[in-house]
């Protein structure tokens, strides 16, 4: 069952991710990308990680496309009408390069690249914990330092946003 | 994620024993129940707000259909389900039609995780008074949240009218700003439960609720949720004397009827939230528990009312001021507070 | 049976399709939505290596990965914003004056 | 109190940052007094070092403070450490001692000058460099307050940089400097080779050691070198053109650097390396025969100059002469020992020249001077002593040292020497009084223009003169035979070299007891000799002179043209030199060759610049199509490439 509900997302994941690209009007490609996030915090559900699904929901579904959808009605490009095309002759190549880039993906995935250790937070111990509660305590003691950092970066991106978007300050 | 049954679980097709179909029995109607009650509410509280308002302004209010005006509701709901359903000619028509269903759903979604009685055994099960008890119920409140204004946003651009438009674009600035003080000030007790599952929030709040030990923070999520709804004093994405109604102006018949009730769902959503997290929830003397949900829940939604019918509209920059400037520091300050004291106390 | 090796596929389908995204838009936001969905990817690889490998380092790393999205979501639409400003479009094919 | 040692380094340094950087907007009393406290704090802390030092018995007395690590590179390592031992000691007293003088008299002399402020962090880093050089405990240290010395001589000399005489003389000093530092560095790199090591304790203790065998080809080819740097920072044949023309320079310059402190460098440095040179016999004589040489033929140059400065300057060349001639005889003591000596009355006579200029509103030429006794007595007086102490005459300062190194060359070198020495010291005497009879006595051939403004010096210049004339008086008796102060200190550096082995010998020895005071007579009468013929040529019979110079007509002119060596240098060196340069390195190799080749480099770039732009299409798509292919390509080299 589990199975098959991998599946079916997968299948919406991808579906919704090709109809991105292709879509012309940028409003549907970014409900489009919102769908994949939402399928992709399913997964994470599937993959047991709650917290990380939640967070999904709420930054990338919930802020980061919502900003995304602002910012297209702010500057009211509707029509994807896409004027100049300087480009033409990259089509083909481009689509060619990316199956060749997945080809290349599939060989390493499949080839001895790729090895893991493993650790010792399996199901049952995460579960035992909670799962937000083992992210909870490794951020702020192990990775306290990267955690601080990305606050610093934050803020600095927070800085450059509003200075880089004001006309006058 | 399921406390009481393991999502892994599901996957085994042979282990799907009775105990389980009871299980989905029960869910199914809690579902329903908890539905109703809340369509049912707010049918209610069109009726009401007219009351109350009319009232509060000295005058009357609906008082013809019905025993005073009892109900003008269901006429109400009558005349717009055969009115004519008008989509605009350069209107989106799918994001049109999706956009009243988008506002209306996360609004639901969201009682699926808040407690509303304490567990009662029906039938030799014990049953608990919430439809799901979810570890992270925080974090889902505001992952559905946070996909609500979707609806306000889809239905602003859709309809392909400037108004609308503007509304759309108000509303998104206006519920990201305000999701986030929404957010910090729930962060408080939080932090003094040390859990996000709802229930524990409602047991914690047994001895004291949790209004005495967070006033600050009850202000910022009561202000802060006042504006996520878009109600008055906050309701810029729909002000009539500006925008024409903002989003929702080229909507009619049902679909309007669903932004209608979209937000008084969303009213009552956010006031069930703050009777969880503030109010005690269910927890009460001599009356059972639901009756005190429903109680201090009605209370919350009066509340509402009271507010619009005294405060007049913000501007535009003066909401957004508030949101960040004022509301925004307040609350980092309520955390810090709760923190410190957190930390002395051991 | 789903494996890690499904996960890391659909990973991959789902980065391809960014890359191609990328190379054949000429709409600046699309571009930066199919950067994201580059981003998305990718967390999804860790997020399945971290479960299959029990460990929690994956969830922390896509912790850290959406918050260098949010940063970089933030100053990249602050910029199309300013280009727009200045331009009046956002197709990036108009927007080729740092050549020889 | 030896850990102060710092100190001493430290507080020039600050005067220097802070004059350099900030003079400008300083008042001028403020700039001054910065600088004289500098070099003040400076001569006290050195004293204090200097007691410490006394306190240690006298075997012990070697004090090193490390100070951080300087250069490291494979098995060369250069630390920046400092050492204190009897005779850098002697040498920061002098130095701090007569610098802080000289800064004192220069607040009054550069005081109407527009550079006041550059002229005080100039001569504080002087102060600093030389300071480095004479307390650093390794060679490379030491060359670079060698060259720090260098440099400020350089910056000094040109102080006037509108005059282009001045510049001229100060780029002829750099660049015969740089001929001497060449050998000198020459020898540094020799002395690693060869000892593995530039400390001055390993290499001093490895020779002690005896691992080389007397008269070995290394060592004398390394004191050779390094004698050559001597010969270009003190001014010594064939490197001492540069100092008469480094007159060019402030007055209180040539006393501070010319005279009583920098050009004494080779000196020291050939002191400290005493146990090396000792090792090398041929490179010893070559020492001692070019400073009797040296002595001898400045001292016949300073005969018929007519510029006051001028003078002094060959008679410091003279100066600088005995005291290699003391070192090439193996007796340090007796060159540091003058070395210290000339300092004091060196230094005084260059001050009260200056007086003497600052009195007459700049002029040099002592033919249009004269009859100066009344109207400047202080800096007569002084002047005085100044002559006396060098002339030889007891009991001042220079009877004692030079009595001693020509005692020495007698005993120790030959009788060459010894008369060479004797003739130097009778002309010495010779000059210096027609010196001072030219200026102070006779007739007064001043132009009533200067006469007017004709003063006696402010009281912060002639403060200083009486100081050094005291000094000029008191300073023989250090070094006095008999209770040889100075030699009981600096025996533990200039070991068993020194002098009290020798007057062992001496007493013992086939020469007998009454040889050093037999040539205490000697000396003084010679000097006397000197004065008489002085006084008869240029107060009894004024017309003497000219008579004199009309008869030996050739013997004047060449040397009123010092020997025509500046033109022998031009036409042997600097023209074919010039030459080469123009022709062959600047027209063919720099402008065909080196140029040729830069712009051929540049032009290809830009040919192939041309074409590769058109890659840059400004176009993010196309970067970011590049940017795939080129992961995909690493992907590929890394999976399959392995």
């Amino acid at each position: 069952m589990l199975a098959y509900l991998f599946y079916i997302v997968a299948a919406i994941t991808v579906t919704t991710a090709v109809y991105l690209i292709f879509e012309k009007n940028p409003v549907f490609g970014a409900l489009y990308l919102i769908q994949t996030m939402v399928s992709l915090a399913v997964l994470y559900i599937l993959l047991e990680a709650q917290f990380v699904a939640a967070v999904q929901i709420i930054v990338y579904a919930g802020a980061i496309m919502v900003l995304f959808l602002f910012v297209i009605m702010l500057l009211n490009l509707d029509i994807g009408e896409e004027t100049k095309n300087a480009l033409p002759y990259q089509r083909i190549p481009a689509i060619l390069m990316g199956i060749a880039l997945f080809t290349i993906i599939c060989i390493v995935i499949r080839s001895k690249l790729l090895q893991g250790k493993q650790d010792q937070y399996t199901t049952a111990f995460v579960q035992g914990v909670g799962n937000t509660k083992l992210i909870g305590n490794l951020l702020f003691t192990e990775y306290l330092l990267p955690f601080e950092i990305t606050s610093i970066l934050l803020f600095v991106a927070a800085i450059g946003a509003i200075m880089l978007a004001k006309r006058k300050l | 994620m399921l406390r009481s049954k393991n999502a892994a679980d599901w996957g085994n097709v042979s282990e799907m024993n009775k105990e389980f179909l009871v299980y989905l029995v029960i869910v199914c109607v809690k579902i329903l129940l908890v539905f109703g009650v809340v369509q049912l509410m707010v049918i209610s509280m069109i009726w009401l707000e007219r009351k109350i308002m009319a009232h509060m302004q000295v005058r009357l209010g609906p008082m013809r259909v019905g025993p005073h005006g009892l109900l003008q509701p269901i006429a109400d709901g009558i005349k717009l389900l055969f009115k004519e359903d008008i989509i605009p000619e350069k209107a989106s028509k799918l994001l049109f039609v999706l956009a009243p269903a988008m506002a209306m759903v996360p609004a639901m979604l969201t009682f699926a995780v808040i407690p509303f009685g304490d567990a009662v055994k029906i039938l030799g099960y014990k049953v608990d008074l919430v439809i799901t008890d979810v570890n992270i119920g925080f974090l889902y409140i505001f992952g559905v949240s946070s996909l609500g204004i979707y609806g306000i946003v889809m239905a602003g651009w859709a309809s392909n009218n400037k108004y609308s438009l503007l509304g759309g674009i108000r509303s998104s600035a206006q519920m990201i700003s305000y999701e986030l003080t929404l957010g910090l000030s729930l962060i408080g007790v939080v932090m003094m439960t040390e859990s996000l599952s709802l229930v524990d929030v409602v047991n914690a709040q047994a001895k004291l609720w949790n209004i005495i030990l967070q006033p600050i923070g009850f202000f910022i999520y009561f202000t802060s949720a006042i504006a996520e709804v878009n109600r008055c004093p906050f309701d810029l994405p729909e002000a009539e004397s500006e925008l024409v109604a903002g989003y929702h102006t080229e909507y009619s018949s049902m679909k309007f009827a669903m932004f209608f009730m979209a937000e008084y769902a969303n009213m009552i959503t956010v006031s069930a939230i703050a009777v969880t997290f503030f109010l005690g929830g269910w927890q009460g003397p001599f009356l059972p528990p639901v009756v005190w949900f429903l109680l201090k829940l009605s209370g919350c939604l009066f509340f509402f009312i009271w507010i619009r019918s005294t405060f007049p509209r913000l501007r535009y920059d003066q909401l957004m001021h508030f949101g960040w400037k004022f509301l925004l520091p307040l609350s980092l300050f309520n955390i810090l507070i709760t923190g410190l004291v957190i930390v002395i106390k051991g | 049976m789903i494996t890690i090796t499904h996960y890391l596929v659909l990973s991959a389908i789902l980065f391809t399709v960014g890359v191609i995204g990328v190379l054949i838009r000429r709409n600046a936001i699309i571009i930066f939505m199919c950067i994201e969905l580059m981003l998305n990817a990718v967390n999804l690889s860790f997020v399945a290596c971290a479960h299959y490998l029990n460990s929690m380092q994956g969830q922390l790393f896509v912790f850290f990965t959406m918050t260098v999205a949010a940063a970089e979501a933030a100053v990249g639409l602050a910029i199309i914003v300013a280009v727009f400003r200045n331009k009046e479009t956002i197709n990036i094919d108009d927007i080729n004056i740092m050549k020889w | 109190m030896l850990n102060l040692v710092a100190l001493i380094l430290l507080f020039p340094l600050i005067g220097t940052v802070i004059n350099g950087l900030a003079g400008k907007r300083l008042r001028k009393e403020t700039v001054g007094y910065l600088a004289c406290g500098a070099i003040g704090l400076s001569f006290l802390v050195s004293f204090m070092v200097f007691i410490g030092l006394l306190q240690l018995p006298p075997d012990e007395r070697l004090f090193e403070k490390h100070l951080f690590r300087w250069i490291e590179s494979g098995s060369f390592i250069s630390a920046a450490a400092l050492q204190v031992d009897p005779l850098s000691v002697v040498m920061i007293l002098v130095i701090t001692g007569v610098g802080f003088l000289i800064h004192l008299y220069s607040i009054g002399y550069m005081h109407h000058d527009k550079g006041y402020h550059r002229y005080f962090c100039y001569l504080n880093l002087f102060v600093f460099s030389m300071l480095l050089l004479v307390l650093s405990n390794n060679f490379l240290l030491m060359f670079i307050g060698w060259e720090a010395v260098g440099l400020c001589s350089y910056l000094l000399i040109g102080f006037w940089f509108e005059k282009k005489s001045a510049s001229d003389a100060a780029k002829k000093a750099f660049v015969v400097n740089r001929v001497g530092d060449f050998g000198f560095a020459l020898g540094i790199m020799l002395i690693f080779l060869t000892f593995h090591s530039i400390d001055f304790t390993e290499v001093f203790s490895a020779v002690s050691h005896g691992n080389f065998e007397k008269g070995s080809f290394t060592v004398t080819m390394i004191t050779l070198l390094l004698f050559i740097g001597a010969t270009g920072k003190s001014a010594q044949i064939p490197l001492y053109t540069w100092l008469p023309d480094a007159m060019e320079g402030p007055t209180p310059v040539s006393a501070l650097i010319h005279a009583a402190t920098m050009v004494t460098a080779g000196v020291y440095m050939i002191a400290r390396c005493n146990a090396l040179y000792l090792l090398s016999p041929f490179t010893m004589t070559v020492v001692a025969s070019i400073g009797v040489i040296t002595a001898l033929f400045a001292a016949s140059v300073g005969l018929v100059q007519n510029d006051i400065k001028r003078v002094l300057a060959y008679s410091t060349i003279s100066q600088l002469g005995y005291m290699f001639l003391a070192c090439g005889v193996g007796a340090f003591t007796a060159g540091v020992f003058h070395l210290m000596t000339h300092a004091f009355f060196k230094a005084l006579l260059f001050l009260a020249s200056g007086s003497v200029i600052h009195a007459l509103s700049g002029e040099q030429d002592i033919r249009k001077m004269g009859g100066l006794k009344p109207h400047i007595p202080v800096t007569y007086k002084t002047f005085l002593i100044g002559t006396v102490a060098i002339a030889g005459i007891p009991p001042f300062a220079g009877f004692f040292s030079k009595d001693e190194i020509l005692l020495e060359a007698l005993v120790r070198g030959n009788f060459i020497y010894w008369s060479l020495g004797a003739f130097a010291a009778l002309l010495t005497a010779f000059y210096m009084f027609r010196l001072l009879f030219m200026t102070f006595h006779g007739e007064c051939r001043v132009d009533h223009h200067a006469m007017e403004h004709l003063h006696e010096s402010p009281k912060n210049m002639t403060l200083p003169l009486v100081a050094l004339a005291g000094l000029s008086f008191v300073g023989g008796f250090f070094g006095i035979p008999g209770a040889n102060a100075l030699e009981h200190f600096l025996a533990p550096v200039l070991g068993g070299h020194g002098h009290t082995e020798v007057r062992g010998a001496v007493s013992a020895g086939h020469h007998g007891a009454w040889l050093p005071y037999l040539m205490m007579v000697i000396s003084t009468a010679i000097a006397l000799v000197g004065i008489f013929l002085a006084y008869q040529m240029y107060i009894k019979k004024p017309g003497l002179s000219k008579k004199l110079a009309e008869r030996f007509r050739l013997i004047h002119k060449l040397l009123l043209n010092k020997y025509y060596v500046d033109e022998i240098y031009d036409a042997i060196f600097i023209n074919p030199t010039k030459k080469i340069s123009t022709q062959v390195l600047w027209k063919v190799i720099d402008v065909r060759m080196i140029d040729g080749s830069v712009n051929g480099i540049a032009w290809l770039v830009g040919r192939i610049g041309s074409v590769l732009r058109h890659l840059q299409t400004g176009y993010i798509r196309n970067y970011a199509f590049y940017i795939v292919v080129g992961c995909i390509l690493i992907i590929v080299l890394a999976v399959f490439g392995r």
